[in-house]
């Protein structure tokens, strides 16, 4: 089989299983918003799998949905794309033909009146509770290892409408007990306690790793196992997660069906610019 | 695979957004651009108690205070500038049958983006002084957490309804700012930008790819508008920067007639009671009129 | 003499008097603002002049001084105009070559920051400690005249580094003892009530009247004639105001120079559009 | 008739505007034209003790913080992008050498906006519950003075200098923006508009004629420009939209040097004490690998 077949009864890979059960997530008229990832899975997890989710929703039950681009292009024209935007600030980007762009700030997007109903980041910590960590390893003060910072993180987690986290790496350091900075609030105390923080709005929804989907039970404030991607085991997961609970059982991740396998392999990305060529 | 939802309505559907006692904002600055067509059928539609919270208001807000709509105007400014004070306003006002809260220029636009930022309030240390703070009770002192300095704290805009006009928008709700503007038109983005409920009535409605052509140009993108309707000459008697300039006949005759409440009475007899619609309006004014305003200019 | 002739030997007129006057008080590198008042006299004063002086500066001794015209247009070419802009939202504004455009607010000059050195505005009522009024003449809440609204009065005479209260007409109605609404601050209490009512920058600098020019003695925070335009005597002005006190003497308006009447017919105006053909 | 003043100077005369223990905002985004020129004189003069107040920060902090000019730096991130973490800053930062004070990214756009409006504090409604609250003691609570809400109020970014790389500007100061750009070149303009010492450098000093062509895109208008400098390349190894790329070759060589203090110490010795100026720099980088990078677009 050549490298550019793609034919919609090759098993999906685990890539388009993520990119479907996100596409499905996603209601008509939502706006989703998505950074621009550099590099290998981060990219993937952080930015193709985002769009072509938000591209299969359009192409499927949700024609309305705008996907909103580096928070910079509405509905940009994915299928133009030779290659992906190296950076924020590259001429891929500037020249990509889209709807409307955002050329100051504030723009078009009014992030703080809640105009973006969801969207995707990452960090190199996420605990039991769901809060992201971004800027260190270890005490603040003096840490292990300094990493980038707060970023957008804490509006993704608080101004949006819910929040998919992104991790491009199912290792037993990135999901913790308690992270080391709270760079994005998950559920403290639950609902109720994001209340008492005065956070009326957003969250975490899902937590979405090369091995399974976390959700959350919302209430208690408590990651949950929501499903096991094909090819993963129960253990799998419960030996790389340090939060201080097992998971004894979940679903196994919903498998695409032929017709969106068929648009997203066809029609969403036929170029295999975001998911790569099978 | 479904097709994309048009928001295209009627200019009856813009009114029955706006029902008795909205809080209301209508784009367009002093005489310019103001969606005329809708304020029209407001009145026709008998709407009531409505606030008005704007920044540079005109002949709308005098159109609606002169027809009974209005029961208080939020803003800094209501004149008509070289036609002279707003006359019908001045009469409701002098006879205390409409309230107004006034603000300064600059806190006026500041309403609308504390509304865009969700702030519960928008900051200000320079009011002191002024009547204004002796008048508006909106507005209320705090200190400065940081600095420990005297500030006041302005309310946001908050309307319910924005309606604007445009030149051009497509039929999901992408409004495009042409791209030789001035200041004023750049006030119907904030507005705009902060509200739910977005009424965009546009001169024209444009193709998907027309709008991709002038991505750049897309201040408002869809997911922002609630309702798009066409409304060719729209502004009328307004101008629209690079479409027409402004009626001064009209304007003139507007002015004669607004001299009293009667002489008011019979212009919205004439203008706004007879034509049954927009379309109406357009031809009663009449096509030779109407294309003597022409102006050229590109998006 | 025809309509056109602009002899350097003819008199000067009030406005070029009062144009050159204005002239000399700007500093070289200072911002100055000034809106675009339509109608007559109103234009003249609002406008014509005050673009005409700033005009005269830069050829003079301010070089390097900036004309802000209706809040939009930066050192507008003033001589490529055949007729003056009709509004802040016309084509001509549109059109007018210049060095920088406000597109939108908050733009390019930062107006709560004091980036404006001085501004023109006018009222319907000054009073004797420089308040201005705009909003209605009577009570406020019955009032007998409903005026336009305080405009961007409040923010012209605190935010600006100093204002120029341009009066068109010289009528006992406009000048009062006290203001029936405070649109912009003057100077009650002096200086120091100023700054117990927490401004700390800007004020009315002059008060200028077809008959006369009036600053502040900012101390005491009083009206002071300061000189009586050529042809206006002293009993003119007095008769003409309401302030509560009477004005003793006064020195006569400095009258133009030779070099400035010539520039200003010449090279600032030579067409008229903004003093009118003499 | 006098004529008008030039700003035209040396990068030695902006880093003279940059003394010891300045607050600075350095414009560009990540690892995106920044005013590199002036960033490598900084180091070759000596500067300790500043603070970097920024927005979103990449190699220019990781620079000067290997090369110990900072004290302290008030931002959202510092980082490399593709290139990863940035190793200057996180060895001074984990060794306790530095200072960082972490905000998040809009409300680090924010504070400079509260500079432009002369804002003594931006308010906040979100950050219950974050670590920033708990260990930025620069923000400080307090209570909405008409809703009652608990807020935060956060310090305005107030910076004694703001350094910028443009594309176009002309002697007087007028700094051009490009039609077509990104958002991140948005924030200089911000920058640029809440400061009173405001250095920008440019790929080319345009005449007053071209400046009145691009009236619209002068986003940065003369009287609130300091000094002028022409620096072609002057954000290398930066990329400049529109005029060229990254050079990624460099920031490669410049990733595998930072590995060690020592290697960083090599790199700067041969990039930045080595050559004497920018043109020397710009000579020992070599013609060749600069018109490398070109990228071609209008203005």
């Amino acid at each position: 089989m050549s490298d550019h077949s793609k034919s919609p009864t090759d098993a999906p890979s685990i890539a388009e299983i993520i990119t479907v059960n996100l596409a499905r997530s996603f209601k008509n008229g939502e706006v989703g918003f998505t950074g621009l990832v550099t590099g290998g899975a981060a990219a993937l997890y952080g930015t193709s799998m985002p769009l072509a989710a938000m591209s299969l929703a359009q192409a499927m039950h949700a024609p309305d949905l705008t996907i909103l681009l580096a928070g910079w292009s509405h509905n940009p024209d994915l299928r133009s794309l030779d290659v992906m935007p190296d950076s924020e600030f590259d001429a891929v980007l500037r020249d990509l033909p889209c709807e409307a762009q955002m050329i100051s700030y504030p723009g078009q997007w009014a992030i703080k009146r809640g105009d973006i109903d969801f969207g995707f980041s990452s960090g190199v910590q996420v605990d039991a509770v769901g809060n992201v960590n971004t800027v260190c390893v270890g005490d603040y003060r003096k840490p292990k290892v300094r990493l980038v910072g707060p970023i957008l993180l804490p509006e993704h987690m608080t101004l949006f409408g819910r929040e998919y986290v992104m991790m491009p790496h199912h290792a037993r350091r990135n999901f913790v007990r308690r992270v080391d900075y709270v760079s994005g609030v998950g559920y403290p105390g639950g609902m109720e306690g994001r209340a008492k923080l005065g956070l009326t709005h957003g969250g975490p929804e899902w937590v979405v790793t090369p091995k399974c989907i976390f959700d959350f039970d919302k209430r208690v404030g408590s990651i949950r196992l929501k499903s096991i991607h094909h090819g993963a085991s129960l253990s799998d997961i419960n030996e790389n997660h340090d939060f201080g609970l097992t998971f004894a059982q979940a679903e196994t991740t919903p498998m695409p069906t032929a017709e969106e396998l068929d648009l997203l392999r066809n029609h969403v990305d036929p170029k295999g610019v975001l998911l790569g060529r099978r | 695979m479904t097709d994309r939802t048009s928001k295209i309505g009627t200019i009856a559907d813009a009114v029955a957004l706006i029902p008795d006692g909205t809080r209301l904002a209508i784009g367009g600055f002093a005489i310019y651009q103001h969606p005329m067509a809708v304020v029209r059928e407001l009145i026709r539609a008998g709407r009531k108690d409505l606030t008005v919270v704007g920044t540079v208001n005109g002949n709308e807000v005098d159109l609606l205070a002169g027809a009974g709509c209005l029961a208080k105007v939020e803003t800094s400014y209501v004149g008509l500038e070289k036609f002279g004070l707003a006359p019908n306003f001045r009469r409701a006002i002098e006879r205390g049958t409409l309230e107004v809260v006034d603000y300064s220029e600059i806190l006026s636009f500041d309403r609308f983006r504390a509304s865009q930022e969700n702030l519960s309030f928008w900051p200000c240390d320079y009011l002191g002084g002024t009547d204004v703070l002796t008048h508006n009770k909106d507005i209320k002192p705090f200190t400065c957490p940081l600095t420990g300095r005297a500030m006041h704290a302005v309310p946001p805009a908050d309307p319910d309804v924005v309606v604007i006009h445009a030149v051009a928008a497509d039929r999901h709700g992408n409004v495009i700012l042409p791209q030789r503007h001035l200041l004023p038109q750049s006030l119907d983005v904030i507005m705009a930008r902060g509200c739910d409920t977005v009424i965009v009535t546009a001169e024209t409605i444009v193709s998907d790819a027309e709008i991709r052509r002038h991505a750049a140009q897309v201040q408002i993108p869809s997911y922002k508008t609630t309702l798009v309707v066409e409304a060719p000459w729209g502004a009328h008697p307004c101008s629209v920067l690079g479409r027409y300039r402004a009626d001064d006949a009209h304007f003139a005759e507007y002015i004669a007639a607004s001299a009293s409440a009667d002489g008011f009475q019979r212009y919205i007899d004439r203008y706004v009671h007879g034509p049954a619609d927009h379309m109406a309006y357009l031809a009663l004014v009449g096509i030779k009129q109407l294309t003597s305003l022409t102006e050229i200019d590109r998006l």
